[in-house]
């Protein structure tokens, strides 16, 4: 918290050839970022659980960003981000329905060369879940109460 | 009284259908065995009528506690506290208490909402005082007390600590024997563990022949008469199987029905749900994603899909709960 | 003024307990059956695709998930307009018959019975199925188990799993059965009809032969007059799984017979704040409160009912029986609650020679199990009779068979006006001022409730018997005065 | 090319097609179907007098080498240098393999017998511990920009065309001539089709500016036209490249600064009569400009092959955006792919001239040939594991791996891994619904205890920090 204002926390799943590497480059380029996102690196898109996108909301994320390379040709793997395209879409209508707002998901692609784009991801996907405001579902499952 | 040689056996259910129990009388005649090297202290332990028995006893004066049941109620949860106490080894038995099984899928809603359905908006309902049960009511002749209804169920192991904890709705008799001849023994691993149940999941015991994955379309059960001796799942059949833990048989699948996943998460799997989910979109043969979208948006319902008998057990526990 | 509590008496949706109000005088003011368990199917039904209901409602009960799983898969089949084959229905019908058989045998041996062959006043250690054992011999246990055994091996044959079992498909089964499970089946068949011919003559020799039994039968306090629910095929005769549903009043007489998606013409439900469950009572009647008779609408849903509502039993052992009964006990229909026992075992024959009939219908093993479905799913409504009551199950589904709103009339709650309405008779009875409560007495009370249902009765009388029992008694100030209990 | 057919170590096998790979780096097999030419390799010397004697007195058909510029009969050399030196009969041409009526007059020319018309298809399966992807590109098509009328107007060739037309060995005896027998006063040379064009290809070919200078030179100084360059850039990097241009320019052959508009025959003057108007922007002077010429060459640039998806999927290589196989790493492993033991030379891999080329392919030859000669393999400790206790046998990893490193063991009923073969990616990991998949490195502990310790709240972090620094 700062000053009292919402800061949002938010996981990124990135790829280790894509978008990390933009990420990378955003960084070294000093684009402008916010601080709120958080960067876990895997290999290939292909790695990223449902699960792992579970685990970060409720351990008290208010966003999740999964992104990697541009289908169908950009992977790294062949076709590690088909299953990410497969994946998401039913990962997105389970968040739906377990009541988790559209808006602090997002998957998408950003290849090694697009820096800027992450950059401005990162900065847009931040406001975007701040103004949705606390997702707080770390204190709902500890809540003794009910 | 137990002879106090003999081990003290007690049996509870929380907010369960009883099928647990049934469960234990199908071990048929191995039942009188039972009576013979256990003394069943309770079975059931009484709600508010046997508190002060059970606060009587010593700590620990119960040798094993088998709990079935989730925690639905605050009555629910009093007695898991109290038989924990009281109990040496609680075991959390059956799919309610290990993961909040199919009544835990009313964690999808809340209080209000169940009880706004349930009392006022039913189609059979007839209730233009709009009257709703209350914890606490006065009655000409005195004071009537129910439990609290939680908003949301939960498993055993959230609320207190388990030892063991046996799968299944319900367990399957031969599993419970198992459980109970280990008991018996003292041949118990160690805590923490699921009991009577395999390290692999029902796929292993699955008669049916599998084949590498591509499915183009899926389908729903009665959409569709599935070839008996294919993998239900090979032909769009979106079955819990690969996610679920065996020891059941694959009593399911070998009637031609899928398999919805009551034997809970295999030992490496930390969601069950999720790991269904994604095992399932992974074997979807498409190769752009409007094509994708659209074999995958044809799964209606993913919580009532992947999350049958998990919910309360999830990483997400349950919907998200809007404040009253 | 003091309250006793009951407690624990009921398995529901959960547990069950009777607070006794007593007034200064000692006398029993009112008795409150409190159901403190609610589990909302109906409500996290909604957004499920409607055929997993057939799944997820036996979940309400696990004593008798096949009335759930059959009474859901008939819904599933109006839902989607789909007539699954002859075999198909014959299948399940079989099925049930199984499940009947098992149940009642569970029932009349286990859970209620005791109460008759060993006594209501027997130790309360006696009063168990090892208790009936010794008496009857150990051979008798060992075909009691055997003979629910074998039944609950039809059921995991073709349910797939015994408890909460799955064949159940809207517009039919999952599988066809062979000639050799047809075989299994039958054989099973014949040695269950002995097995029901044997317990009806236990139930004969035993209770019928007692004057003192009888004499309880016969009371007053074990009398109560309701309408009486029951379903029955187009010749008014007894049926398990298909039909329609008849009411009778309580002189016997027809007054309303309704197809299922009739019933909220039929029936309502009452809610209580003092309890989780809701009263059903005949709309048409309407509520008078926890009252019997042609005036109130409470109505009964038990093996007697079904049998005061029937004119007769398809089936020629059963309808023998039928006739035996009604004429020892003065013609239809029969108000004394306790031959509730008595209408349970000729159900049993009758779920036994069903069983054979099936088993041996040239029909049986033709693998054509399955319609699909083509039609539109709107709205369904499917009734099958539950060993405790008559079972209703209620589905409006979108276009894509998405569940919008499903709406339950679970076995035991029918009774739920009738058996708070016995409690409070049987108390009032045999608890009177100045007389010590003793453990005979607070049996009696509890065989009201536990005659209805083996959900209720299960509670008291589990396998090896030695649930405690404890009874509190407040004084009007409502401070504990007295406790009762039975020894463990 | 003929050290190559010649080398004992090399077996060439022309005429043939790769429909299937299996193993893994050191240890692939690979299977080939061979068509059959109609005439033995082993038997014919390249005499060609077949060719002669011949029913069909006079070449019928287009010659493919020469873009069609010129005929050529059923059994023919493919051009003049071709490795090895044997003929071969087009089965949809040759009268007899179409209607089995000829008599054969090219067989009894053959003294050696080696014309067989019973030839059939074979197909070989060979044992190799490497491969080289060396499948080349494609020309753009020029009919996909219309408006440069390529089709539409005789006179609008490609530059293949044309360097086939300056060739001394080509249809023409190396005579520039148009197809109306004309010998061109003025050529323009259209830069950049195909290529840096966002309707296209975003992507420089490369080697077009070079060629297209060369063609420029070559023409003038075969026919004294005047020719003119349309160009965006001119892209000279290369040694002695910048010298050559500067030398065109010195030779007076004119560049305009440009993308044509469009090419067309509409006349508006007196000098645009009977010739092709190319519209452009010249951009250097700011005016639009219509240049009157008798010849246009169409500089196209390099697509990848058209089956590059077929053979990326047989190979288990990735392909960049622009379509082309993707090299491991662009600078550090710029000849290797994604999959061990698999390499790539020359313009499969993206565009570039023949002396990079041939550098790429040297560079192939040696990584090959260094993998080989060690006799082991390193592989990365980035690999997924099957822990055989928690397989059941569900099949569900089988499809999702992109390498098929994944083989089910049907005598042990469990998926197995091949380390060979994985490159660690984890999507067999993240599908596998038993958790029987651990991806090593990236397993599923190490990344919740990741996601654990980033959303820790700052008191926890605290709290952690207290307790670590006790004893």
């Amino acid at each position: 918290m700062n000053n009292g204002k919402f800061e949002p926390r938010i996981i990124a799943f990135l790829c280790n050839w894509c978008t990390y590497t933009a990420a990378d480059a955003a960084g070294v380029a000093r684009m402008e970022q916010p601080a709120n996102v958080d960067v876990i690196r895997v290999m290939c898109t292909g790695r990223i659980e449902p699960m792992f996108i579970l685990k970060a909301f409720s351990e008290g994320a208010d966003g999740v960003i999964v992104s990697g390379c541009h289908p169908p040709g950009d992977c790294h793997y062949n076709n590690g981000n088909f299953k990410t395209f497969r994946r998401m879409p039913l990962v997105e209508a389970l968040l739906t329905q377990f009541g988790i707002d559209e808006g602090r998901f997002h998957w998408g692609w950003i290849s090694g060369a697009e820096a800027p784009l992450w950059a401005q991801l990162a900065r847009n996907f931040t406001e975007q879940v701040r103004a949705l405001g606390p997702l707080a579902w770390k204190s709902q499952k500890a809540s003794k109460e009910d | 009284m137990a002879d106090n040689q003999k081990l003290k056996l007690a049996l509870y259910w929380a907010a369960s259908c009883g099928g647990c129990e049934i469960a234990i009388v199908e071990l048929r005649e191995k039942i009188l065995v039972v009576d013979q090297v256990a003394d069943i202290v309770f079975w059931p332990v009484a709600v508010d009528a046997k508190y002060k028995d059970v606060e009587a006893m010593p700590d620990q004066y119960i040798d094993v506690c088998l709990f079935n049941g989730a925690i639905r109620t605050s009555e629910n949860e009093h007695l898991a506290h109290l038989l924990r106490k009281k109990s040496k080894v609680l075991v959390a038995f059956g799919s309610c208490a290990c993961e909040g099984c199919i009544p835990g899928l009313a964690n999808l809603n809340d209080r209000q909402s169940i009880f706004d359905y349930v009392y006022l908006e039913s189609p059979s309902v007839d209730n233009p005082n709009k009257v709703i049960p209350q914890p606490t009511y006065q009655m000409p002749e005195g004071e009537i007390h129910i439990p609290k209804f939680y908003n949301t169920v939960k498993t055993l192991a959230q609320i207190e600590d388990v030892d063991y904890f046996v799968p299944g709705c319900p367990p399957q008799a031969p599993q419970v024997w198992s459980v109970i001849e280990a008991i018996v023994a003292g041949n118990l691993p160690p805590k923490g563990s699921v009991v009577g149940a395999n390290e692999k999941t029902v796929c292993d015991e699955c008669k049916h022949d599998r084949k590498e994955k591509a499915i183009r379309k899926f389908y729903r059960y009665h959409e569709i008469i599935a070839d008996s001796t294919q993998c239900l799942f090979d032909q769009g059949i979106i079955c819990a199987g690969p996610a679920t833990r065996g020891g059941c048989g694959s009593l399911c699948t070998k009637v031609d029905v899928p398999c919805r996943g009551c034997y809970g998460p295999p030992p490496h799997v930390v969601d069950q749900g999720a790991a269904l989910l994604s095992a399932v979109a992974s074997v979807v043969d498409a190769d752009t994603e409007e094509e994708a979208a659209r074999i995958v948006g044809e799964i209606p319902d993913p919580i009532g899909t992947f999350y049958r008998f998990g919910l309360p057990n999830s990483l997400l526990h349950r919907a998200r709960l809007v404040k009253e | 003024m003091r309250k006793i509590t009951i407690d624990p008496v009921t398995r529901l949706e959960g547990h069950g307990r009777i607070d006794l109000f007593l007034n200064d005088a000692g006398d029993v003011a009112n008795a409150y059956m409190v159901i403190p368990e609610l589990r909302g199917f109906e409500k996290f039904a909604q957004g499920r695709r409607v055929e997993e209901l057939t799944d997820i409602t036996p979940r309400i009960c696990g004593v008798c998930p096949e009335a759930h799983h059959l009474a859901s898969t008939k819904a599933c089949d109006a839902v989607y307009h789909v007539d699954p084959p002859p075999t198909a229905k014959k299948l399940r019908e079989l099925f049930y018959s199984a499940f009947f058989v098992a149940d009642h045998t569970v029932h009349f041996y286990i859970l209620g019975g005791p109460d008759f062959v060993m006594g209501p006043d027997a130790p309360v250690a006696e009063r168990n199925i090892l208790g009936v054992i010794r008496k009857v011999g150990v051979e008798v246990g060992t075909r009691v188990i055997t003979a629910r055994g074998k039944a609950m091996d039809i059921i995991g044959m073709l349910g797939g799993r015994k408890i909460h079992p799955t064949f159940g498909i809207p517009g039919g089964v999952s599988k066809a059965i062979n000639e050799e499970e047809r075989q299994q089946i039958e054989a099973t068949a014949r040695e269950e009809i002995e097995f029901g011919l044997f317990s009806l003559q236990l139930f004969k020799d035993i209770v019928l032969g007692n004057k003192e039994y009888l004499d309880m039968i016969l009371s007053d306090a074990f009398t109560m007059p309701t309408y009486y629910m029951g379903m029955v095929d187009a010749n008014n005769k007894v049926n398990f799984y298909d039909g329609k549903i008849r009411v009778v009043d309580p002189d016997g007489k027809e007054f309303v017979k309704y197809s299922p998606n009739e019933y909220l013409d039929v029936i309502a439900e009452r809610v209580e704040p003092w309890t989780y469950l809701k009263f059903p009572y005949l709309k048409k009647v309407g509520w008078k409160g926890l009252e019997t008779g042609k005036d109130s609408g409470v109505y009964q849903a038990t093996p007697l009912s079904r049998l005061n509502a029937s004119d007769g039993i398809t089936t020629p052992r059963a309808q023998a029986e039928y006739e035996e009964m009604y004429k020892t006990l003065g013609g239809k229909p029969v108000h004394h609650l306790l031959a509730t026992y008595w209408a349970r075992l000729i159900e049993l024959l009758y779920g036994a020679e069903r069983l054979l009939e099936l088993s041996t219908d040239p029909e049986i093993t033709n693998p054509h199990v399955r319609n699909l479905p083509t039609e539109k799913p709107t709205e369904g409504v499917g009734i099958v009779e539950a060993p405790r009551g008559t079972l209703t199950h209620h589905y409006v589904t979108d276009e894509k068979g998405i569940v919008l709103k499903a709406n339950l009339i679970v076995g035991t709650t029918n009774n739920y006006a009738p058996i708070s309405i016995a409690v409070k008779k049987a108390a009032q009875a045999v608890i009177q001022k100045g007389k010590d409560i003793t453990e005979g007495m607070l049996n009696r009370v509890e065989m009201a409730f536990r005659l209805y249902d083996p959900c209720f009765g299960c509670a008291t009388h589990t396998l090896p018997g030695k649930m405690p029992l404890e009874v509190r008694i407040f004084n009007a100030a409502g401070n504990l005065q007295d406790v009762l209990k039975r020894n463990l | 090319m003929m050290d190559a057919g010649r080398h004992p170590n090399i077996t060439l096998l022309t005429y043939s097609e790769v429909t299937n790979i299996s193993g893994y780096v050191g240890n692939f097999k690979v299977t080939i179907k061979k068509k059959p030419r109609y005439v033995r390799e082993d038997l014919c010397v390249g005499c060609l007098q077949c060719i002669d004697k011949c029913v069909f007195k006079n070449a019928k058909f287009p010659d493919e080498f020469n873009m069609g510029l010129n005929l050529r009969k059923p059994v023919y050399l493919p051009f003049p240098q071709a490795t090895p030196q044997v003929v071969l009969i087009d089965p949809e041409q040759c009268l007899f393999l179409k209607n089995g009526k000829c008599k054969q007059s090219c067989a009894e020319a053959c003294d050696r017998k080696a014309i067989d018309f019973e030839q059939k298809e074979e197909i070989l399966e060979v044992q190799v511990g490497a491969v080289i992807v060396a499948t080349g590109f494609e020309p753009f098509d020029t009919k996909r920009l219309p408006y440069y009328g390529y089709g539409q107007y005789p006179n609008v060739y490609t530059a293949l065309e044309v360097e086939r037309l300056t060739s001394a060995s080509g249809p023409t005896g190396g005579e520039v001539i148009l197809r109306d027998g004309r010998h061109p006063k003025s050529v323009g040379i259209i830069h950049c089709v195909g290529s840096r064009d966002d309707k296209t290809n975003k992507y420089c070919s490369r080697v077009c500016c070079m060629y297209s200078l060369k063609l420029a030179h070559v023409v003038r100084d075969h026919t004294g036209a005047e020719v003119y360059n349309f160009y965006i850039d001119i892209r000279t990097a290369g040694k002695g490249y910048e010298e050559f241009y500067d030398k065109l320019l010195e030779e007076g052959v004119h560049f305009i600064r440009g993308r044509v508009a469009d090419v067309n025959d509409w006349a508006t003057t007196p000098e645009e009569e009977g010739k092709l108007v190319l519209r452009v922007e010249d951009t250097l002077i700011g005016v639009t400009r219509r240049i009157p010429v008798d010849m246009v060459i169409l500089s196209t640039g390099i697509e990848p092959q058209r089956d590059a998806d077929k053979v990326a999927s047989m190979f288990g290589i990735s392909r960049s955006p622009d379509g082309f196989f993707a090299e491991a790493h662009p600078k550090l492993r710029p000849v290797e792919t994604n999959t061990d033991g698999v390499f790539l030379a020359g313009c499969t891999q993206g565009p570039r001239d023949v002396p990079d080329t041939v550098a790429h392919a040297g560079a192939a030859a040696s990584m090959a040939l260094a993998l080989l000669d060690k006799g082991v393999v390193t592989i990365s400790p980035i690999v997924a594991e099957v822990e055989e206790k928690f397989c059941s046998a569900c099949k569900t990893c089988l499809s999702v791996c992109p390498y098929t490193a994944i083989i089910f063991d049907e005598a042990k009923n469990v998926a197995r891994i091949n380390d060979a073969l994985c490159k660690g990616c984890g999507t067999c990991v993240a599908a596998c619904p038993a958790g029987a998949i651990t991806g090593k490195h990236f397993t599923d502990e190490q990344i919740i205890v990741q996601i654990e310790g980033l959303l820790r709240e700052p008191e926890e972090l605290a709290a952690k920090a207290v307790e670590g620094a006790r004893p």
